[in-house]
């Protein structure tokens, strides 16, 4: 017990540059669903005709295909990057887009209608409306939503190991599937402890972002 | 956190996948995946290979395979412009390729499907008094209930399995019980499963019914408390029923996610889809075939589930309540 | 760019690929990706004129379509040269016989001696490897184990875990792999079957100018003292 | 002389370091119709709220049939068996229908068995004219019924005292009619009731005594001709002249 | 003769099958106040919303200072910039504050920058006498004051014409007089208003013209006093008799 505890200490650099790449790999694929998911949730609620169409249903396949499959298909069968960590972003980011479409169309809808309707009746055009009144209250609505994806993602980081990433977990692994040591629960708690602090850090964080931008005598933030 | 809107922030996979619902050619697919899941399971599991020998695949792939090749050379007669017909057979030969893993497949459907379903109806059963906990609760219990959320939802679920199979004394004591990894009723590592499955399930469902408890408005409690019922009463027989329909979209997510992470087992040895794909696909090399026939397993598996849930949502549904507004 | 390997003029770089968790073959110390692979390739493309760009890893499972879909050109990774694999990419000629042990507790009762002994009994092997097609092949499809009494496992180590908690009899593994276990672990290898089976590089299909180039250097390097020094420093000591 | 059946004594109350209540003391006797009116904030609904212990009091102390129901040992649910309240905004069980937000308290509190419950929960619907809604579920009814059946939930348990914090405030002006009409007959009826309102139709009508509270006081207390006619303190006289401007029918 | 501020020529209006509106006309001078009445569902919101083309009619025409609104190439930003709009429900932007609501469309509709538009801004608060709330957000403000910074909303725009739906229904009693009494002022300024409400005070006080919708047709149109001495149509002397009897103050 005594020595596996050493040897983790021992490879604590190692796991801590681990744990950059899956930083790394979980603020692009998370910004990168960000970029693609809010238009796309935009699109789902106030678009029509083929365009709302051709979202939905792109967000359909997204969601309902496993990850694994997702990011094989997109490295060895659409080779669309040389790279695993771009190819891993696009992965993650594509299937969060598609989740992230959908808090954020469940934070634009509960929007009460009379405020577009209101906006509207200043002269604003739908567009204008929608983005000065509308988007500011959803955002602030979509943070828990955001949340439970923001851990999602960095747990689902792992997968990128089938394309050959090493980010944390597979570091981890590595270090017990060596033959150096035993120690695999060791590395397992340790791993699991870096998750835990990334994903406890983060979520306050949000809190507290969510706290500073929240509505003075507005709805339980 | 977690407040009435994080409810419709729930309505996401199911209620989008319901779109594809409507059509009847869906139905007529997940009807036929699920004769053919059951015809399947009751000659391997009950008829002990009655119907056809287990392992054998009840399509023959003769006539795929003709079909692919015939097709093929029509594609290549028709040069450039054949290329849609070149699609069609390359449709076919896929067929032909898969119908063989189709046996050991189903079985792992069985498995997968058990899976989650333990894994879902278990963790409810903690979710709620969980979530009861953090919203109605007093400082202390409000404490562990975060506490456990936090857990669970903080720490990868592989980690979760890896300690309860290898660094608990769990396996060794559910093999010792009576018809454990006899017949269809799977062994150890499966039960492991299913135990990670419940806890770390739980602290997500709690999360989805936590919000819905949110939003029904507090004037209900005050109501049935004014009429005499005491806390729990009125928790039981007003604020749960109302809170738990309001639930119901954002829990089947977590049952869509539950039927995708139910592919972590394989990393306890449990046969579950993923890990039956996976062993034939390291034994052939046909990679791509099968996980593309996984992939469509998933998604039936998917669409029957937000079918379900579609169900269950109509069975239950009460004018003015949850779901059925904007 | 790791792709597009065997090229007309001498200096082409290339890429190889390995899956480490294959103890003494490929692993990780400290970071560093080592094992008698690891020498062994790189001492055969010295020999040739390519030049070894670097490694990849990958999971053992992904390294045929990532040789196939051009992200490696060489895969070093103890794979068994086989009639399935062949279908897909080629082999060099091979650089390494392992047979399969059977790793049982040290301190168990049962000690088989030959594979028919272990009927009925729970087993395990790393996924993909030969010892789960020897289990395959030997055990279930003559119908002398059930299904249901194997347990696949993503890694040895785990297997090994598995055996120490007794969820399984025996482990089917690579016999040097084997020997790495006993010496640090509380099992011991019952008997050994002899598979015959070789280890060798695998190479693209039709990548005959570049595969030629690797079994000249691996005739060059058994030739000289290279192979047995390394096979004493991995092996040796065990 | 008989106790009377609901008394406030000296009872004050304070959130945090608002006072909300300062030293209410009144007392109704059964069959009384008690009207509060009072400006925004006066505190009216917590006081309401403090008779069936939806909130605790700080000082004081009030009865009901003589018994002190804000000791701290008083069972406050066998106490709210015997006041039933009627909220402004309804809170009906929107998971239920009529009939079952009429009858979840007498099954699940009285312990009454479904049929029994039913056969009284008809009758109450009947008292307030729904007998045809019984199986609506909120969202399906008016605001009006809405409040009916929220009054016939009330009655259902049989209480000794009715509290009503603003019943028609969330109706629109039309649908007001309908529980005002429920309202005078249950008075008619001789049921006790302490109601908030500021309809002064229904006060001016079937009220015994009107109490004016401002600022946590009760500033007059008396029959309605009285306070209407000929209010003593100037405060009263002039809450209810702004009342009349914004209300000035024929 | 100068043209009417705003005339609607046989509106037609159905949802689907159910035809709301069934040929409305009708005639507004500029510094009209016109008064709305009519039993729910009658289609009052559904004309005020036709005339800024919040819905489109089926049939008819709506004109603003003789100019077709409702034709198809008309543009709807430019057409509600002339026409306010005050919500029963207010509908302030929640996450602006009240100064923020009023500079709003200034800023983003007109193009006036930020320094300009908050003098104006304060303006229009002042106005409705809530220059001290301009830093408060919609929930940190009282129903009535909701309401008025829904109107300074709508006046920031300098609107020919101000509609307002039921502007005084979501508020309490006492808060009804502060919005009727600021109506009262913008009437007296000459602002031009169509007012869907109940409140009799007000449409006695202030309005030009009391129009009486029912089941989509004007029954009776005319000023205040024959309206409401001397009812022509039966319909007419029925509804007002029901309003009454719920507001029967003196
Ligand atoms: N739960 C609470 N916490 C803190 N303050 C409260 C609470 N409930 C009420 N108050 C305060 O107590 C005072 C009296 O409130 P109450 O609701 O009793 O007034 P009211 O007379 O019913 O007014 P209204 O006519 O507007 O309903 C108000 O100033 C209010 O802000
Ligand atoms: N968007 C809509 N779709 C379908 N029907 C509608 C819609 N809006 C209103 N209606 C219907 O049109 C009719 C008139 O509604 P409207 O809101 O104009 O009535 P109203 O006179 O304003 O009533 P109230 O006094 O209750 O506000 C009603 O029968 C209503 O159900
Ligand atoms: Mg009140
Ligand atoms: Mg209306």
């Amino acid at each position: 017990m005594q020595s596996d505890w050493a040897f983790v200490v021992g490879n604590l650099d190692l796991l801590l540059v681990g744990t950059g790449v899956t930083v790394a790999l979980t603020a692009a694929s998370i910004l990168l669903g960000f970029l693609l998911g809010f238009p796309a949730g935009a699109v789902e609620v106030y678009g029509r005709g083929p365009l709302k169409r051709a979202v939905e249903t792109a967000g359909v396949v997204l969601r309902g295909t496993p990850l694994l499959v997702i990011i094989i298909l997109l490295f060895f069968g659409l080779s669309v990057s040389s790279s695993a960590f771009v190819t891993a972003t696009i992965a993650l980011g594509l299937r969060s887009a598609a989740y992230q479409s959908q808090i954020f169309r469940g934070a634009l809808q509960s929007v009460d209608e009379g405020q577009l309707e209101a906006a509207r009746a200043v002269g604003m055009g739908r567009l204008q409306a929608i983005r000065s009144v509308v988007v500011p209250q959803a955002l602030r609505r979509s943070v828990p939503g955001f949340q439970n994806e923001f851990t999602i993602v960095l747990k689902d980081t792992s997968i990128a190991i089938v394309i050959g990433l090493g980010e944390l977990l597979t570091v981890g692994q590595n270090l017990y599937q060596g033959g150096q040591s035993t120690a695999a629960l060791e590395i397992f708690l340790t791993v699991s402890l870096i998750y835990f602090v990334l994903t406890f850090v983060t979520n306050r964080s949000l809190d507290y972002v969510d706290d500073h931008f929240s509505i003075p005598g507005g709805e339980r933030a | 956190m977690g407040t009435p809107e994080s409810t419709t922030t729930g309505r996401t996979i199911r209620a989008r996948a319901a779109g594809l619902t409507d059509q009847p050619l869906t139905l007529l697919t997940v009807g036929a995946f699920w004769t053919w899941l059951v015809v399947r399971w009751t000659n391997d599991f009950l008829l002990d290979g009655a119907l056809i020998e287990r392992n054998t695949s009840f399509f023959p792939t003769a006539p795929f395979e003709s079909a692919a090749s015939t097709l093929g050379g029509l594609a290549a007669s028709l040069g450039p412009v054949g290329f849609p017909v070149g699609w069609v057979a390359g449709f076919f030969e896929f067929l032909a390729a898969s119908i063989p893993y189709l046996p050991p497949l189903a079985t792992g459907v069985w498995a997968t499907i058990l899976l989650t379903l333990l894994g879902i109806a278990l963790g409810f059963v903690i979710a709620v008094p969980l979530s009861v906990a953090r919203v109605y609760g007093g400082g202390a219990t409000r404490s562990v209930a975060l506490g456990y959320t936090e857990l669970f939802r903080g720490t990868p679920l592989l980690a979760q399995l890896f300690v309860l199979y290898f660094a608990t004394p769990l396996t060794t004591i559910i093999r010792e019980l009576p018809t454990v990894g006899t017949g269809f009723i799977p062994a150890q590592a499966f039960w492991v499963a299913v135990i990670a499955f419940t806890l770390n399930s739980a602290a997500y469902q709690s999360e989805y019914i936590r919000s819905a408890l949110n939003s029904v408005p507090e004037g209900q409690l005050t109501a049935a408390r004014s009429i005499g019922l005491s806390k729990v009463d009125g928790i039981r027989h007003v604020v749960l029923p109302q809170g738990l329909r309001y639930a119901i979209p954002g829990w089947s997510n977590e049952l869509v996610y539950l039927i995708k992470y139910s592919s972590l087992a394989s990393f306890i040895t449990v046969r579950e889809l993923f890990q039956r794909t996976d062993s034939i696909a390291s034994e052939t090399y046909r990679y791509t075939e099968l996980f593309v026939l996984a992939g469509l397993l998933y998604l039936a598996l998917v669409i029957s589930a937000s079918l379900l849930m579609e169900y269950v949502e109509d069975r239950v549904a009460i004018p003015g309540l949850g779901t059925t507004g904007r | 760019f790791g792709g597009g390997g065997g090229g007309d003029d001498g200096t082409t770089e290339i890429t190889a690929g390995t899956a480490p968790g294959f103890p003494p073959f490929e692993m990780k110390e400290d970071g560093e990706l080592v094992g008698f692979d690891i020498d062994l390739l790189e001492a055969v493309v010295d020999e040739t004129d390519y030049t070894l760009a670097g490694w990849e890893e990958f999971e053992f499972k992904s390294l045929i379509p990532a040789l196939t879909n051009e992200n490696i050109d060489v895969v070093a990774a103890g794979m068994t040269i086989n009639d399935e694999r062949d279908e897909t990419i080629d082999f060099t000629d091979p650089y390494y016989s392992s047979n399969q042990a059977i790793v049982v507790r040290e301190d168990g009762d049962f000690s088989p001696s030959s594979l028919s002994d272990l009927s009925g009994r729970p087993i395990g092997a790393q996924k993909g490897t030969t010892g789960e097609s020897t289990v395959q092949s030997e055990l279930i499809e003559p119908g002398n184990l059930d299904e249901s009494n194997y347990n696949s496992y993503g890694n040895y180590v785990l297997a090994v875990e598995d055996l120490q908690n007794g969820n399984i009899d025996a482990v089917v593994i690579d016999e040097p792999v084997a020997q790495t276990f006993a010496a640090q672990r509380p099992v011991v290898i019952a008997f050994t079957y002899e598979t015959g089976e070789n280890f060798g590089f695998g190479v693209r299909e039709g990548d005959d100018e570049f595969t030629q180039a690797l079994n000249d250097g691996l005739s060059t390097v058994r030739d000289g003292s290279t192979y047995q020094d390394l096979t004493n420093k991995w092996f040796g000591q065990q | 002389m008989s106790d009377p059946l609901l008394e406030l004594d000296d009872v004050y109350k304070s959130y945090g370091e608002e006072q909300v209540l300062s030293g209410v003391s009144f007392e109704m006797d059964a069959g009384d119709v008690d009207v509060v009116i009072g400006p925004s904030g006066s505190g009216k609904s917590t006081m309401l709220r403090c008779v069936n212990r939806l909130t605790e009091i700080n000082g004081g102390a009030i009865y009901l049939n003589g018994e002190c129901v804000t000791d701290a040992d008083t069972d406050v649910n066998e106490l709210r068996k015997q006041v039933g309240m009627v909220f402004q905004d309804f809170n009906l069980f929107a998971h239920l229908t009529a009939l079952g937000n009429v009858t979840l308290g007498l099954r699940k509190v009285r312990g009454i068995d479904k049929a029994a419950a039913q056969e009284q929960g008809y009758e109450h619907l009947e008292q307030v004219g729904l007998l045809d809604q019984a199986d609506s579920y909120p969202a399906e009814l008016s605001g009006g019924q809405k409040q009916r059946v929220g009054i016939a939930r009330a009655l259902a348990m049989d209480p000794k005292l009715l509290l009503f914090d603003e019943p028609t405030s969330a109706l629109d002006p039309e649908l007001v009619g309908e529980v005002v009409e429920v309202m005078r007959d249950l008075a008619a009826e001789g049921i006790t009731m302490l109601v908030v309102s500021h309809e002064m139709g229904f006060a001016r009508s079937a009220a015994s005594d009107i109490i004016f509270l401002d600022d946590g006081e009760i500033v007059e207390h008396g029959p309605p001709e009285q306070l209407f006619e000929n209010p003593q303190a100037a405060r009263t006289g002039e809450f209810l002249s702004r009342l009349e401007t914004t209300h000035e029918g024929e």
